[in-house]
């Protein structure tokens, strides 16, 4: 009842773990089958460590983090973490970052050789050679991105938006042009913190990205705004916490969504919105959740 | 022992000594010393929950010990006999328990609270050094296993008047334990290496999963990046890079 | 020791009440003199009732409004509420919001004539001869804007930007280019809800404004990146209720502070903060708040 | 009467029935019936504070009488005696008391919460006329100044079975008072307008500030913009507007 297809790829609901959140870890507390899929941390060229100081300091409604795509690189990950994630009966999605075009494109050749089904860009890292500002940002610059990502990718490419893009709807559109097959929106939002009695940023960088909660009102405008011009598949995210906020994204037109910091909140937070959802559809007669798919665009 | 999801009941919570506060909660817990739980008793803010250390298991019975720091740590002083928290655990490594010989405890303020299962539980004789800012609190329930316990405050109010680190001599113990503030355990880090002792550290960082999946406790060792909640709280000595 | 000055008038202390979240009302609860400033809530040059339906929807740590604008016009302003107002011995800056430059002019040519010493000019109003979108997009049309309002007006003129700008520091910086005296910063992002029963948005503009804690990270992140670049003083606003709010965006270099949203969980709320602020001052030793104003940039 | 911040101590919070629960503060409290309190009895979150009526004043008694909708009053149903909550009032206008001969007053479910102070405030003979859902609750608490009781229930189990505004005829009272849902309240308007006799219609609008700075809470009256929490919550029947 809750299922939705995607590329021609059957997900069993449409609740998938965000990227950086969702690790096999969490099966100590439920089995991953019963995911809609998941998304894996952001895999990069070469192993990062990731940044330095704190990385994640709390606020109202939700967290910043600075991680800094800590991972131990896309070779070690195919070889030592991906067949232990294959086990599970759920869609796979590797979630793939970098600092250069090169670079993505040579960490999804190596992805090409998986059976990962789907692969979703992250272009809200930062661009080494344009200065250091986010691919993400200038709907030109990611236009390139995608456009030469989607020569060598063999599998489906998802593009997951900023919120900090200038013009979402510009970018949106940009990525689709490009060759997108579906867009994910939003990463996290820049933000960041400062210790009053140090009187200096929390974070190392200085910058750092919002998620939680806290973010859902401005997440869901972008997924609403976006999916009225788009074609392509949307996979809503920001601020889930349970299964109203999934239905909100639904209802605004995204075809699947991801849990982030959530998980963070409870282990199998995924499950109660999956079961959230599933008792709504059944209370309000809901067939399929194409009935109800961006039904307050209307 | 695998980690789960599950309910604890307050049974106490009383105030020891100005901000520190012991809560006993009943179910089914179980864990080694070293060990912790995330704890939270609100819907969804504050937004994470929040890592405490077991201090005690006996039967169903699960204790903390814990210092009131903000928000967090603030509402947990606040419940009453009856209330209900979520609580997930045990979780993380904790420390060896299969060591022989006489062993040595290094522990500061309320880096104690891990430190009174880990003397419950070793079979070995125990030195206990405790150092404090006011006053020593908590020390009557350490056990029968101390051996002798060495106290220090910064007030000079009990015990030797200054650091534990002064009057901390690693020479007599086959291992030694610490839990603490930093710049203590850094201390406790050179002493032991000078003396050529080994050391387990436990570890602390801002935590937002508690079970491995954020990457948000990593800390840089000699082995590599680890994840505190995971492959610690409780790392070996010489893994563990203090900086300034 | 909390005063501070700006276009040589001084302020008793940093805390000004933001736009549209503070009016005479809240005498009942305390001496208005005892604030830095209040400002209005924005003025048009006719009176506007105002949006339709739903107008406020609590969010996760905030909230979503939808008012817009509901005033009385400049001219019953002028002559209702400002006298009241005036009695009150605390700095009063003019919110003027319009949805054409002539609009904009025409209002501030009203208030040249009164005694009020600070115009705030608010560029987020949907801009009806540029399609609706906001002045406070596209940093070219802020320009013009501030350019035309700056030759009649006779005030120094405060620009409020909005955190939509598709390039916050390229708007600061043509707002200051055309003559802009100061800066505040922020308005409410744009943000939206779904009632799922209903299946349609809370809103009937679908479209509302999120303010309160859950901005603070992201327009404090503004804050600190504008105050880099612009030699105006700079106002911070969001999601501040409490003094460590006050003081982050102090530290990362605004001059004052606007408390909006705070304003509705406690009416003194202005009051808790501004004796927080002294009693920091004083436990840390400073004597003015210069000493720490941006020191978290260095 | 100036509103003002103030505190209240929970003496008792009990379930009457389902989702309705009755509120007892002490304190200093004030205010006329149709007036309201904003209650908070949280820090930031929820982040706004939750309007309910004053359904009694007694020396310094204060009495909610609140239905379990959300968040807010979730966490009012969990109080427990002692507890101490944030009060910000007396807020609004109120009912105007000064009218003579016999009055009728029309409320449907937890809209009764204001017409219990207002019957016990008023010094004329009423008709109290109560709309329910599933069951009566609360009437006997209605006060000794009420004639005659008339009681209607969606599901038929107590009094006539339908809707109050069925069995309600206003031709007797010279003023007629309403509090209820939206629907009812535009049928008693349009009632009473037939029959030419004054009304005074208590609205309910989302409220952020409750003090009349935020304009959250706007309505479109026949005499313009007016604010439910200041302008209101009670208005003149024929400034009302109902849609559908
Ligand atoms: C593995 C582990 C075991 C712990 N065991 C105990 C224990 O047994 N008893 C005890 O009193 N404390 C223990 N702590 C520390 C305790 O978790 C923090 O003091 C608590 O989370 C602070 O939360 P708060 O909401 O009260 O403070 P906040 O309002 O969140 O912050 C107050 C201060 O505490 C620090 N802090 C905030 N969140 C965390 C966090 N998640 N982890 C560490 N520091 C944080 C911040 O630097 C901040 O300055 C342990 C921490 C870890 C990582
Ligand atoms: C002047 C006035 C007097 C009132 N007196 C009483 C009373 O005596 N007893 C009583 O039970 N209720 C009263 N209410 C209604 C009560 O304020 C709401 O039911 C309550 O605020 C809902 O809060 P919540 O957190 O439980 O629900 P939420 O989780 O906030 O929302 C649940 C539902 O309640 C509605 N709602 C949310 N916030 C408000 C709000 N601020 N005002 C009105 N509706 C809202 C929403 O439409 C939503 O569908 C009164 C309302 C007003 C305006
Ligand atoms: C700790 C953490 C790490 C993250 N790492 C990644 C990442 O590696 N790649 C990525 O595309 N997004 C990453 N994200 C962003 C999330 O996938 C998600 O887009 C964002 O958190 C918003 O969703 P939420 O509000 O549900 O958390 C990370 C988020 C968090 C909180
Ligand atoms: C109910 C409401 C009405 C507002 N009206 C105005 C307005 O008329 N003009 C304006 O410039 N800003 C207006 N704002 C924006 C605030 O002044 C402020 O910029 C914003 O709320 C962010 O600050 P906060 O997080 O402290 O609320 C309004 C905000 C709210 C919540
Ligand atoms: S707290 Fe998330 S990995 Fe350790
Ligand atoms: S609730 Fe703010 S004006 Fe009425």
């Amino acid at each position: 009842m809750t299922s939705v297809e995607m590329f021609g790829i059957k997900f069993k609901n449409p609740v998938i773990t965000a990227s950086g959140t969702f690790t096999i870890d969490y099966e100590d507390f439920f089995s991953l089958s019963k995911l809609g899929g998941i998304c894996t941390k952001g895999l990069t060229l070469n192993e990062k460590e990731g940044n330095s100081g704190v990385r994640i300091h709390e606020t109202m409604g939700g967290l910043l983090n600075s991680i800094g795509l800590q991972n131990p690189g896309v070779d070690r990950y195919i070889s030592e973490e991906l067949p232990h994630m294959e086990k599970y009966d759920t869609v796979i999605i590797a979630n793939v970052g970098g600092s250069t075009i090169e670079e993505y494109v040579k960490t999804i050749e190596k992805l090409n050789n998986t059976n990962i089904p789907i692969i979703e860009l992250n272009i809200s890292c930062p661009n080494v050679k344009e200065g250091g500002m986010a691919f993400g940002i200038k709907s030109d610059i990611a236009f390139k991105v995608v456009r030469e990502v989607k020569k060598v990718c063999k599998k489906p490419l998802i593009v997951k938006l900023s919120p900090n893009a200038e013009n979402i709807l510009d970018m949106a559109y940009k990525c689709c042009e490009a060759g997108a097959d579906g867009l994910s929106l939003v990463n996290t939002f820049s933000g960041m913190a400062i210790d009053i009695k140090n009187r200096k940023p929390v974070f190392d960088n200085t910058i750092a990205g919002l998620s939680g909660p806290c973010i859902k009102p401005i997440s869901l405008r972008m997924v609403y705004e976006v999916s009225r011009i788009v074609n392509v598949p949307i996979i809503g995210i920001g601020g889930i916490v349970d299964y109203k906020d999934a239905l909100e994204y639904i209802m605004a037109g995204a075809l699947a969504v991801q849990v982030g910091s959530g998980n963070f909140m409870k282990p199998d937070i995924c499950l109660d919105i999956i079961n959230g959802i599933e008792e709504f559809m059944e209370k309000e007669n809901i067939k399929s959740l194409e009935e109800i798919r961006g039904i307050a665009r209307r | 022992m695998k980690p789960k999801q599950c309910n604890g009941k307050v049974v106490s919570n009383i105030k020891i000594l100005d901000n520190i506060y012991e809560m006993k909660l009943t179910g089914d817990f179980q864990g080694n010393p070293g060990q912790f739980y995330m704890l939270r008793s609100w819907g969804k803010e504050p937004f994470l929950s929040r890592p405490l250390s077991i201090c005690n298991i006996e039967g169903n019975l699960l204790t903390f010990l814990y210092e009131v720091k903000g928000k967090g740590t603030d509402i947990f002083s606040k419940l009453r006999e009856g209330d209900v928290l979520n609580l997930l655990g045990p979780l993380g490594t904790g420390f060896p328990l299969n060591n022989k010989g006489k062993i040595g405890v290094v522990a500061g303020g309320i880096g104690i609270a891990p430190m009174i299962y880990l003397c419950k539980s070793l079979k070995n004789d125990i030195d206990f050094y405790g150092g404090f800012r006011e006053k020593p609190f908590y020390m009557d329930t350490i056990g029968k296993n101390v051996n002798k316990l060495y106290i220090s405050t910064d007030s000079g109010k009990e015990g030797y008047n200054g650091f534990i680190t002064d009057i901390f001599n690693p020479e007599e113990y086959s291992v030694v334990y610490t839990c603490g503030p930093m710049p203590m355990m850094s201390k406790v880090k050179n002493i032991c290496e000078e003396k050529n002792v080994p050391l387990y550290i436990s570890m602390e960082k801002r935590m937002a999963c508690g079970v491995g999946a954020c990457l948000g406790c990593s800390i840089k060792t000699t082995s590599g990046i680890r994840r505190v909640c995971k492959d610690g709280p409780v790392f070996r000595g010489e893994e563990i890079v203090f900086h300034d």
